[in-house]
């Protein structure tokens, strides 16, 4: 099948080629590959692929394979952590991505960090490289953060023999801005009723992004967005607008089989979705400030830890202290006009598990009904999962 | 075991039969069902609408709509007790935990894939002390210390209790630590929900004296259970099928039924 | 309970003091609490806040240490089940699960519950996180805002990478960070507060703690000697204090000063904490606290454990003497905690500098015959490394393993028989692998 | 001369075998049914009666399994050290043997000394055991012995759902009556503990040369599923379910000769 995929002259288009690159991810690495190019893996959404892409070195977003069962990760990490990350890191052994020249990682949660140095000592690369990305919005750490990416620069700079100039930083981070940009206009496209795009479709579109260069997702986005606007056979009505929130989720088969139920999903806060996407990178005077700012601040994710809302007596205000960390949930269900939410999490994961609890009372506060789906990451335990998104969709009739 | 309720526009009970034929027969729905229909005197195309719940609820061909045993358990519990709020449902494949508020469906648990926590390891081990099911609960009246088992496995549990009973542990201490065992097991797993007041219990283990005996201890709550137990989901199937026809009725539109085939259930596939 | 039978570890006698004086914690904060003055739940942090805590008059409690407490007098449980029921997943940390339900309760009922043991943790007025190690323990402590109106804030403490923490400027950039961060933490305890840094009593308070684990540290070089005069058992109950710095610190410095004493006369003599000391053994990481029996019932097959838990144990020493200022004292002496075997395990390859690469060096230098590992079913982060250091003491040290899971508060997850039973084999195991330790020249 | 006894308390039967210079002289199997002790006691009389032995010939008696204190017994030892001694004795060059049992399985690797030096034992679960077979060869009322025969014939195994032993038994019933032909059934049983064992077998890595023991080694069937699953060939020794008791005998023996010899300082 891949064979048929790959005859040259054969370039698809839009929605298609999504697809085809969702299917075949390396595909345009390898092409790249032969052409000199560089490719560097990262993982999740903190590696700051900006200062990649303007070293002309082509960024490709690990991810795991639901499909494939985890035999060879069982030998370097046990099976009561992500089994997203086990997946990865399974993949890495077996030789998935034995195309990458080198590996970016940072802190996004604590098993990512050791999964990053397990890696290293099992599949060791000509480049790697681990951002300790701190934990706070604190000022002492977004300072630390911009002094910790002049060190990536530094190695980077090494690998690649060139010099990351400011002027190549801005380009690259406009680059991005406008892809960010360019994905936000694609999530434009799920909020009428019907929406115009599948929650499967765009998971698509998403894994195929952080497959390409960003210059070519920039063209995949435009392309997708013209296609989606014209068709008339997208996504039929349904009683059910749903927001998904919670770890990542990397292929279709989760949204498929609740979207194969009278849902559609037209919005969400996950890695592959919008969590990357939807605020830009600044453009200070030194570009690292802006970036440590962005990946620090600005990206809304439950891994940082954010200060306390305190009432006039220094005591925390539960209320406003949910309203401070979910409230962009809120916008988005206004804006998609969304009457459900699915909280997502995958079992063993710490940084997305505490917070179900609270994000469930300032659910029901705004007035949003949901349902928590804690699971496995295998095509096996998504029947069950169905059976509670059925009664799910039940319960909000 | 298949189990069709048929009610009238009252919400009336007006059939009800419980098939006990085991697994090979699951896929004869259609059996029991002319059985019901005959019992009310109906003939087929007389009943507005048909709603299939449970492991097999894609499988019946002749149904109009399909709805999981959870929203149908909780409709059913709370027709027979409106102050539910908690429901504990045993079958012989599988048990779960419902949250019900106001009537609806709130929050569930389910652990499946393990027979340890079902009506089948009660059987399973009333297989291996030569009794039957519902001779259980008369010797376990008598236990005055009930046995702790401690293995989980219906397996390693078969051997464990030989074992004791080798040991000389009085056969009635014995079946009170079975029926403990899966008390405790099912409501660890109902805990999870935040027990609250009223507890209703139902499923065919709900049938058996000794269980609710069990259940009642290890919950700390009293708990209720219907007269007929076995049939609340099928019960709560049949009112939401009543609240659907009704409410389409009042509103002027049109009951949108599918094309039915009084037949065999087609493959079950999971 | 199981009566217990004669015992095969030799304890120490100056243990028991350092144990004592952990439990009086709670007292002293509950008292404080009702005179009303401030109170704190502290995750462990390395003694970066906890001098801080002090300086400021703050009692503190550990809600870690009160998981193992909890766990010990039977009423973890409840509040397990009772965490699950406020909608927390059950694959949880056990500590903060154990917390959770504990605050719920507490809120619930308006006062400490009646059945918590020790007298329960008082209400505090600031929930303090450390970003050490785990993600359980900030998110777990943000959680907590649905039962406590405390405050909450995170101490960073920074996670370089091996390779990463040796370039150029790293080292004093992730200090400088360290007291950056720590001043940010004392302006928002000022104005919590309302009151100012004793800034004279904080560099005594420093300096006191860096003492302790100085002597901390000695003494658990001397369990090198075979045979070994101290059993984990022994290092579990003494790590407290020094953990969860609590009272007096004068007075834990004695407690330490004697504890030496007593470890050197033991070796001065050749008093083994297991005799016949037939095998060394290490362990990783939490040990089962709700079944600590097992240890002895090892020690009668002649099991000596002579090192454990790495993040339990204090840092290798540096001379700090010439840094004046208390903050940047307690930043590198936290940083060296973490780094300290970060140089060694790169010259090695070995990237997983802290917690994996630890038992490498360990290994050969308390000459273990084998490992005894204990992944827990709720913790990721003192599992994750498991199987590596399985792998890595087999293939590079020749020294094997025993597995046996289990969970630190929630003890229905552990075998202890099968444990035992595994155990038999595994000497055989180890018998093995001497040989083959031996046969390649190896020292032990 | 001396004989050394070696009893293996099973899940489902208790097995026996007397040793003469390391190689057996008798053997006998019973169920183990509810009283362990008596069992054990009627072993020992009966393979005593067929070696023509009396008690005082017994140097040593070792037990293994679901074992009980044992008056006759001079110490229990668990059955993981008694596959690799029992294996190695009939093919040192076997370096991991399977053992599969009634009620769970276990995956041990071996020195050429027959010395464990690595071991996996399935827990908690009789998914991927031989409990599992003995279940639905009942309900199908297949005796046990025919049952990997008859899955060779099978095409197309069916595939199981649940690994559960207990479940396994009405999953098997659906699929009868379902159409499914009664060997693809077990062929189906079969895959689905072949993939359970090769599971364990992974975790404690596959060394050559592989044996197959316990019960579950006389199920041809069971067999070359775990083949095909682990590409390679199994030794299957003669007598595969009393390798467990030959192991303890001769661990018996090892015993009486180091008590006789004075004994070496450990370490
Ligand atoms: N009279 C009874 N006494 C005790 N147990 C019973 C009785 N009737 C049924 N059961 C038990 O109920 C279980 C079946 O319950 P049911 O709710 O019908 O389950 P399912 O729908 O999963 O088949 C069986 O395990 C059986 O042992
Ligand atoms: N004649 C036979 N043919 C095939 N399989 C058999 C036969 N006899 C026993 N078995 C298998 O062996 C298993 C019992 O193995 P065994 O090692 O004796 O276990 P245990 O010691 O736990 O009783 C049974 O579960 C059955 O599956
Ligand atoms: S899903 Fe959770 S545990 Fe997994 S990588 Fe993401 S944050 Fe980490
Ligand atoms: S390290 Fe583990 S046990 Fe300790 S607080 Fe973190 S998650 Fe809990
Ligand atoms: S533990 Fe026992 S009852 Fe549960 S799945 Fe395994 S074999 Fe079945």
């Amino acid at each position: 099948m891949t064979g048929n995929i790959r005859v040259a002259g054969e370039q698809k288009q839009g929605l298609a080629r999504a697809g085809q690159i969702y299917h075949d991810r390396d595909i345009r690495m390898r092409q790249l590959k032969a052409e000199g190019r560089k490719v560097l893996g990262y993982l999740d959404i903190y590696p700051v692929l900006e200062m990649l892409t303007a070293l002309d070195l082509v960024p490709f977003g690990i991810l795991g394979d639901i499909k494939e069962p985890i035999s060879r990760a069982d030998a370097c990490l046990p099976t009561i952590v992500c089994p997203f990350l086990r997946s990865a890191l399974d993949l890495g052994l077996k030789g998935r991505y034995d195309f990458l020249d080198g590996l970016v990682a940072a802190h996004t949660c604590e098993v990512g960090e050791k999964w990053a140095h397990i890696w290293r000592i099992y599949i060791d690369l000509p480049y790697i490289h681990y951002i300790d990305t701190p934990h706070t919005t604190h000022q002492s750490a977004r300072e630390h953060l911009a002094v910790l990416l002049s060190d990536f620069q530094g190695t980077l700079e090494s690998f690649t023999g060139a010099k990351l100039t400011p002027e190549r930083l801005r380009r690259a981070i406009r680059m991005h801005n406008e892809q960010r940009a360019l994905v936000r206009g694609l999530y434009d496209l799920r909020k009428p009723d019907p929406p115009l795009i599948a929650g499967t479709e765009v998971v698509q579109v998403l894994v195929a992004l952080i497959s390409l260069p960003v210059e070519e997702g920039n063209e995949l986005l435009r392309q997708v967005i013209d296609e989606v606007k014209q068709r008339h056979d997208g996504p039929k009505k349904k009683p059910a607008r749903l927001l998904l929130w919670g770890s990542v989720v990397d292929s279709t088969d989760l949204i498929a089989m609740i979207e194969d139920l009278e849902a559609n999903v037209v919005m969400d806060d996950t890695f592959v979705g919008s969590r990357a996407y939807f605020s830009d990178v600044k453009l200070t005077d030194d570009p690292l400030e802006g970036l440590a700012e962005h990946y620090l601040v600005d990206i809304r994710n439950p891994r940082t830890f954010r200060e306390t809302a305190l009432d006039e007596a220094n005591r925390k205000d539960y209320w406003a202290d949910l309203e401070s960390r979910h409230g962009y949930l809120k916008d988005y269900a206004r804006e998609w006009n969304v009457n459900g939410v699915i909280l997502q999490t995958l079992r063993y994961c710490d940084i997305q598990g505490y917070e179900v609890p609270g994000l469930k009372d300032y659910l029901e506060h705004i007035g949003l009904p949901c349902t928590y789906l804690e699971w496995n990451y295998s095509q096996a335990a998504l029947s069950p999962l169905r059976t509670r998104v059925q009664a799910f969709l039940e319960v909000i009739g | 075991m298949t189990k069709v309720v048929i009610v009238d526009g009252e919400g009336l009970l007006r059939a009800r039969v419980v098939s006990n034929t085991g697994a090979e027969h699951r896929r004869l729905a259609n059996r029991v069902m002319e059985e019901a229909l005959q019992q009310a005197g109906l003939p087929f195309d007389q009943v507005s609408y048909v709603v299939a719940t449970g492991y097999g609820r894609i499988n019946v061909p002749f149904a109009d709509r399909q709805i999981t045993e959870l929203t149908c358990h909780a409709k059913g519990v709370a027709s027979l007790f409106p102050a539910v709020r908690t429901a504990l449902d045993i079958g012989g494949q599988d048990a779960k935990g419902l949250k019900i508020k106001n009537g609806v469906l709130e929050d569930f648990v389910m652990n499946d894939k393990c027979a340890a926590g079902t009506g089948r390891f009660i059987e399973v081990l009333a297989g291996t002390l030569g009794l039957k099911v519902d001779e259980l609960a008369a010797v376990a009246a008598k236990s005055t210390q009930k046995l702790r088992i401690t293995t989980t496995c219906t397996v390693f549990a078969q051997i464990e209790i030989v074992s004791r009973l080798s040991e000389g542990v009085p056969l009635e201490d014995v079946v009170a630590g079975v029926y403990d065992a899966i008390a405790r097991r099912t409501v660890n797993m109902l805990k999870q929900l935040g027990v609250e007041p009223d507890v209703v219990f139902t499923g065919g283990v709900a049938r058996n004296a000794g269980m609710v005996k069990a259940v009642r201890d290890n919950l700390c709550y009293d708990v209720f259970v219907p007269e007929d137990p076995l049939i609340t989901g099928a019960m709560g199937a049949a009112l939401l099928g009543k609240e659907l026809v009704l409410k389409a009725r009042a509103k002027g539109q049109p009951i949108l039924r599918k094309e039915r085939r009084l037949e065999e259930a087609t493959f079950f596939s999971s | 309970m199981v009566e217990e039978k004669k015992k095969f570890i030799n304890r120490l006698k100056s243990m028991y003091a350092l144990r004592a004086n952990i439990d009086k914690m709670y007292a002293r904060t509950v008292e404080a609490s009702k005179a009303g003055n401030p109170t704190a739940w502290c995750a462990v942090n390395w003694w970066e806040a906890d001098p801080i805590l002090k300086a400021m008059g703050v009692e503190v409690v550990y809600p870690e240490n009160y998981g193992a407490v909890c766990a010990s007098a039977g009423v973890a449980q409840d509040y397990l089940e009772r965490s699950a029921a406020e909608g927390f997943p059950t694959y949880l940390c056990g500590y903060a699960r154990n917390c959770i339900g504990y605050a719920a309760r507490m809120k619930e009922l308006g006062e400490i519950p009646p059945e918590a043991p020790l007298g329960g943790m008082a209400r505090p007025v600031l929930l303090l996180n450390s970003s050490a190690l785990c993600d359980a323990r900030y998110k777990w402590f943000q959680s907590l805002g649905r039962y406590l109106d405390a405050p909450v804030w995170t101490v960073e403490l920074p996670h370089p990478g091996v390779k990463e923490s040796q370039a150029d400027g790293a080292h004093e950039q992730n200090i400088r960070f360290m007291v950056g961060e720590l001043k940010e933490f004392i302006a928002f305890l000022e104005r919590l507060l309302g009151k100012k840094m004793d800034w004279a009593r904080l560099d005594e308070l420093a300096s006191a703690f860096i003492e302790v684990n100085r002597i901390w540290y000695e003494i658990n070089e001397l369990r090198k000697a075979r045979p070994c005069p101290m059993h984990s058992r022994d290092f579990w109950t003494c790590m407290t204090a020094s953990l969860y710095p609590s009272g007096d610190p004068k007075e834990s410095l004695k407690l330490y000063r004697d504890l030496l004493a007593e470890v050197k006369e033991r070796v001065a003599n050749k008093i083994g904490a297991v005799a016949p000391e037939k095998y060394r053994l290490l362990f990783a990481e939490l040990p089962p606290w709700h079944d600590l029996k097992i240890f002895d019932e090892m020690a009668e097959r002649g099991w000596s454990f002579v090192v454990e838990s790495w993040a339990y144990h204090p840092p290798k020493p540096i001379d700090l003497s010439h840094v004046s200022d208390p903050l940047e004292r307690v930043a590198r002496h936290t940083y060296r905690w973490f780094t300290g075997y970060f140089a060694n395990a790169l010259q090695e390859d070995e990237y997983m500098g802290y917690f994996a690469y630890p038992y490498l060096e360990w290994a050969r230098d308390y000459q273990c015959d084998g490992a005894m590992l204990h992944p827990l079913l709720s913790c990721r982060t003192a599992t994750n490394h498991l199987v590596l250091v399985q792998d890595r003491l087999l293939s590079k040290l020749k020294v094997p393993s025993l597995v046996a899971e289990g969970d630190i508060v929630d003890f229905k997850t552990f075998d202890h028989p099968g444990t035992m039973r595994k155990a038999e084999a595994f000497e055989e195991i180890m018998d093995h692998y001497r040989g083959l330790r031996r046969g390649e020249g190896l020292p032990w | 001369m001396a004989w050394f006894m070696g009893i293996d308390i099973g899940s489902g039967t208790s097995k026996g075998v007397i040793t003469e210079d390391g190689r057996p002289v008798a053997r006998h199997l019973l169920p183990s049914g509810g009283n362990y002790r008596a069992t054990a006691q009627r072993l020992r009389e009966e393979l005593l009666a067929r070696a023509g032995l009396s008690a005082e010939d017994i140097a040593c008696t070792m037990t293994t399994g679901h074992t009980v204190n044992l008056p006759f017994a001079t110490e229990r030892v668990t059955d993981i050290r008694c596959c690799a001694r029992g294996i190695n004795s009939l093919f040192p060059s076997v370096r991991t043997v399977i053992d599969i049992q009634g009620m769970s399985s276990q995956v041990v690797r071996l020195s050429e000394k027959g010395q464990v030096t690595n071991f996996v034992v399935s827990e908690r679960c009789a998914a991927g055991s031989g409990r599992f077979l003995d279940v639905i060869a009942n309900v199908l009322r297949i005796d046990l012995a025919d049952v990997g025969p008859i899955s060779l014939k099978s095409r197309s195994a069916v595939t199981f759902t649940t690994g559960c032993a207990v479940f396994g038994e009405s999953e098997a019933i659906s699929r009868v009556s379902e159409g499914a032909a009664v060997e693809d059934i077990l062929a189906g049983v079969h895959e689905a503990l072949a993939e359970k064992v090769s599971a364990l077998v992974a975790r404690v890595g596959l060394e050559k040369d592989c044996a197959i023991s316990g019960g579950g080694a006389l199920n041809i069937g069971l067999a070359q599923s775990i083949e095909r699953k682990l590409r390679i060939k199994l030794l299957v020794p003669p007598h595969p379910q009393f390798v467990n008791a030959l192991g303890a005998a001769i661990i018996a023996e090892e015993r009486s000769k180091v008590a006789a010899s004075p004994r070496p300082e450990t370490k």
